[in-house]
């Protein structure tokens, strides 16, 4: 069943087994010295920065909301583990194809932060990541995505490009029938893809109990003929392994895999969400002794790597990011062009007459007053 | 009586029928412990149990597909599509079967389900949440197709569309889910399907609109009576069947339409209108029906949906064109 | 993995080690013998006598279509091991769920040949099926009729009814989102199902391993937590032991099962099709041998309860299917109020002008003659 | 200049294409070796590669969504869907999706890709073999929809729609795939989307038609003349954008209209094509504009088609109502 060219981790973590990759433990004790990535302390500490950068940003961004300067936001809280370790191993020549949980991601990728909050401020100029190559929109509606990564992949393959996709879709997802159609195609065509299901355990109110009856996520890789691998989002390095080493798998054409990346939402759906209707206590507070931050830091601590002032670095970071918020907000006011111009690539005659008969109307408006 | 909004009336319906006949089920995406992300199944699931109100997995196709099967079977189901863009992923159950089950099997099986969902912009939403597809859906043959502009017309139309034998989409104008208020009766009701509603009588101008463009529309006819217009209001209520007697006689005796809709125009429920009139009233008709509708845009996010939504404004701007045409 | 209370067969033929289930083999002899099914030699003459009709319906049909008698048809010529088997574990309280390439179990649930012969000549009274109970039209739409099967097993369950239902797919079609949509949907709700896969080897033109990079289709099962297995689909008492343990797995309660039956379309997907341009002759002639009609007969003759006289019986069916094919194209004329009627339950108003128009044009038009 | 078809046309352009730009490629069901179940990719597979010309997984939701993919990452897909009832398991990417790409991206992806798929009755096919979806299409923002009526107008349509930015939902009418044969050129050309045709000149009504429906308006416009009538057929040819200035101009010159196409007639297409005559003509109008179309109901299997198909005979008793009038 399980490929000879398989990297070895594929098969010592065999999804059937429901067994899941961990380098470290909750800890922050290494539990598998010879799969550590090869990180040097720097490194490393720059990906904890990161991670702390966009937990951060999410934090702000939860408040900007609570006060009623942005609209609905979908904080990442928990997850960065996985965002971070992805944008380590996703190169400039690589394509990312996000969901909408994965700021962590796109940050690395060169989004700005000012793009974000202008995308939850209402303005697609946010949305559109003009500034980065190679990165898809926003994908709103869910699975759908993964299509479009798939094609992505054909057109590198068809071009003989040594590039990869990056794509994420979260476990209520893949109940969707393009997930597995998705995966089917990749499969079929051999395309160089990382597919990520970030099981952060529910999709919305539902828990993933109420997705699926398969013991786990990855496994889901076998219907479609793909190398498939669970593992503990909230370890930062048994992440970047499983990207490090399927972005090498896939580089050297050798098709596309699938990473569940075993997690847990700490904070709400959306800024509108209110998880203590559908979850326990308990369970946030058990998760939240895991947190993917915390397990570093004790790592680190553990290593003796750790010299960051926590206080300092997110009184830094919070003014960055919030200059960033009010350029935002003071970004020049959306036109009319703006709901027009970027339907087509020329401009049907009608649509003219359409744009016309509007700004008659505001010129009779403002001649009324 | 109790003074019920659009959500509290709809889950009211829900809740009569729930209790009256144990074939209605409920079921869709966070339709229970959450009771909706807009709460209208809410505390459903506690009063009927887990196998009457319940969360499906996240897949429009297998939600919609399931509840044929389920039609075909014994029961009632309803089901619940999150917003506006994610029917689309059950278009194909929709189109192919949904609307079709009945005709093929020539009868032997009716189809007595329901397909709600919250619709319109104006919240000032994410992409896919804003849509207004009523159009689409009313060109398949064999659906209904209802919307709501009041909780009482949300709650009588939601008994009548449980009861129908013919599958039903009824779509809710979530912008006024709770912005309108009203005493509607605790008990049983119905309103039957396919039956518009003159909402107000008027004489110069006939006004057809639905949904949440009912209240915009009022807005206008207030300015438009100002300026010394009178106009008659017509809730269209039912998308399909759609009420050609009802907007016949009232373009005959105004002879002039405006349609108010949110959705793109071209292509949309406001051209059928316009067919309609012609059909209906042509020699009676003084000025070209015209179309307060959407842009053939994507509903833009917030800071762009105030050039996309129709304003009170822009509805009295083209009552005054048409009657001074 | 593999669940504690599942029947042995599917821990002995586990998907993930792409074994297949076989009873006989190729000649007819019995090479599993314990797993020989309870079935007496009647029901063996039966069994076979059924599959012959299916086969010799298949061919009538086939030529009243060459003959420009009949739009065209799909036959299912190979298949009949499969469709029979079905038929004798579906009961008359359970429900089929049909495809489009199931005729034999169409029949065995009470379809008569007429009733096909009407739909193949383009009339929806044939494809109604509306004598026989508990048994949906046939769906063209590909994929889409799983997703009712599931839901009529909610109301099964709902119900508690003691009913299965039986499902079918072709190996094209496991490619679609409902598909997968569908057997998710079942595990999870633990319903009373068993979906077949017709793997015939192509959708149309295109072979299965253009459609899936899995190594079976049995081991989709996995992705949605429910259980598979691999049958011989050219091996009747397989098929038959496959159909009979999922059936009292699901009576049980215990909930759906994927059957992959591995069979061969031997003819040409519909009339209008020509396989010669993309499969190629030897192929054909290898899977003729091991045709289920022959298998069988050849078992039946080395246990020496073979006592059909091919010919004879041909010409008797022959003659009864001619009946039902005349009788079909003899069926009163399809009516005005056919394409009207039965669109809803209470005919709108709206809907009633347009019949009336037309009769309106009707009377004009007969007028003017 | 060859003999062509519109089967044969279409084929030819993609063949042009295919070989001067590297960046097409074909893929759908069947369409490598097989060549389509209607052979409009014949022979492409065997000659430039199964890299550029393939067989993919049955699936359309996949087929179009992995089309946009590669559109925005440098390639221009034509995907072919095998019917018109197989266009809605892909409405979602459709409408979600590919219409929307560069909007949401604002302009940064250009979607270069054609979906392409034979539609239409008067082939005795079987249930979703013979639906008419144009207006479901047309009615989203952010696609064009193209329809051609003749070999030559199919292929310079097709050059036009592969070299378009915009994605092109592109409509070929099964029923006269090779009914109807023409001289083309073996050149290159291309005809301007959105633009349509005045086939005839004529003075006493409008007709507006497209695909298989442009000869059965021919037919009944020999049976008008026969009776005295001057009728002017417009070629639609593009369903959005929609050639407004075409159809006012005409409208306005004959007072009278005529919509002729196979979709079920109400918010259809037809009904756009009446609100536009409304709102470009008004003045001019002597009859009220009519469709003959296709009633609301699924489209019959063979034996029923013939209720529901539309004869000259049916289009000239139209006109002659309408000329009447
Ligand atoms: C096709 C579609 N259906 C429904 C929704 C509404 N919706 C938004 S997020 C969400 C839950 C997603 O859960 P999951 O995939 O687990 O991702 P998570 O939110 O946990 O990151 C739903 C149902 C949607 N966006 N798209
Ligand atoms: C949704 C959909 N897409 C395309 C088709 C056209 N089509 C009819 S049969 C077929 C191939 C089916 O192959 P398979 O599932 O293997 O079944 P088989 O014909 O071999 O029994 C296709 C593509 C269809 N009927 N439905
Ligand atoms: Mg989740
Ligand atoms: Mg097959």
């Amino acid at each position: 069943m399980i490929q000879d060219d398989l990297p070895a981790i594929f098969r010592d973590f065999n999804p059937l087994e429901d067994r899941m990759l961990r380098v470290i433990d909750d800890e922050g004790n290494v539990i598998n010295k010879e799969l550590f990535p090869e990180l040097d302390d720097d490194s490393i500490i720059d990906a904890y920065k990161q991670m702390y950068y966009e937990r951060t940003a999410d934090e702000m961004a939860i408040s900007y909301q609570r006060q009623g300067r942005m609209y609905t936001f979908t904080p990442n809280l928990g997850q960065e583990a996985i965002h971070i370790a992805a944008g380590m191993n996703i190169r400039k020549e690589d394509w990312l194809v996000p969901a909408f949980r994965e700021m962590g991601t796109l940050l690395s990728k060169g989004v700005t932060m000012k793009e974000m909050f202008l995308f939850y401020l209402g303005n697609e100029h946010g949305g559109s990541f003009k500034n980065v190559s190679k990165t898809l929109p926003i994908a709103i509606s869910i699975g759908t995505q993964l299509h479009h990564a798939t094609g992505i992949g054909y057109s590198i393959k068809y071009q003989k490009k040594n590039e990869a996709v990056f794509t994420f879709i979260g476990d209520g997802g893949t109940s969707e029938g393009d997930f597995s159609e998705a995966l089917n195609f990749a499969g079929v065509w051999q395309v160089p893809i990382i597919f990520t299901i970030q099981n952060n355990q529910y999709a919305i109110s539902v828990p993933v109990k109420s997705q699926t009856k398969s013991v786990n996520l990855a496994v889901k890789s076998v219907a479609f003929g793909i190398p498939g691998i669970k593992v503990d989002g909230n370890d930062f390095f048994a992440m970047y392994l499983a990207y490090k080493t399927a972005s090498e798998y896939a580089l050297s054409g050798k098709g596309p895999m699938l990473i569940e990346a075993y997690t847990y939402r700490l904070g709400a759906h959306t800024t509108s969400d209110d998880p203590s209707k559908y979850r326990k206590k308990e369970e946030e507070e058990e998760w939240a002794l895991v947190d993917p931050l915390l397990r570093l830091e004790r790592y680190m601590k553990k290593m003796d790597i750790w010299n960051i002032d926590k206080e300092k670095l997110r009184d830094e970071y919070k003014q960055e990011i919030d200059a960033q918020f009010v350029s935002a907000e003071k970004e020049k006011a959306y036109k009319i062009d703006d709901i027009f111009d970027y339907m087509y690539t020329d401009m049907p005659e009608d649509f003219k007459r359409q744009k016309g008969a509007y700004e008659q109307f505001l010129s009779w408006k403002e001649n009324r007053k | 009586m109790s003074v019920m909004t659009i959500v509290k009336a709809i889950n009211n319906a829900l809740d009569i029928k729930l209790n009256e006949d144990r074939s209605v089920v409920i079921y869709g995406e966070d339709v229970g412990v959450e009771g909706g992300v807009f709460r209208v199944t809410e505390g459903l699931q506690k009063k009927y149990g887990v196998e009457r109100v319940f969360d499906s997995p996240l897949a429009e196709s297998g939600i919609v597909g399931t509840a044929l099967g389920m039609a075909v079977s014994g029961l009632r189901p309803i089901v619940e599509l999150q917003f506006d863009g994610f029917t689309y992923p059950a278009f194909n159950q929709i189109a192919s079967n949904v609307s079709r089950m009945q005709n093929r099997s020539r009868g032997k099986y009716t189809v007595p389900m329901v397909i709600r969902f919250p619709y319109g912009g104006g919240v000032n939403a994410l992409e896919h949440h804003s849509d207004s597809p009523e159009a689409l859906f009313a060109h398949l043959p064999g659906l209904k197709v209802v919307i709501p502009s009041t909780p009482h017309d949300a709650k009588g139309l939601m008994i009548s569309a449980i009861e129908s034998e013919d599958p039903v989409i009824f779509m809710e104008p979530k912008r006024i889910y709770r912005a309108i208020k009203q005493e509607v009766t605790d008990d049983k009701f119905s309103i039957p399907l396919g039956k518009a509603k003159v909402i107000q009588e008027g004489t110069d101008v006939t006004l057809v609109a639905f949904g949440a463009m009912i209240r915009e529309s009022q807005k206008a006819i207030e300015m438009a009576k100002e300026a010394g217009i009178s106009v008659e209001l017509i809730d269209l209520r039912s998308i399909y069947p759609i009420d050609r007697q009802t907007i016949g006689e009232s373009v005959r005796k105004t002879g002039r339409m405006i349609i108010v809709a949110e959705a793109h125009e071209s292509f949309s429920v406001g051209s059928e209108l316009i067919a309609i009139a012609n059909e209906e009233a042509f020699l009676h008709l003084e000025a070209p029906p015209r179309r307060v509708m959407g842009y053939d845009t994507v509903v833009p996010l917030a800071q762009g949906e105030k050039y996309y939504i129709i304003s009170p404004e822009r509805i009295f701007y083209e009552i005054e064109k048409t009657v001074n045409f």
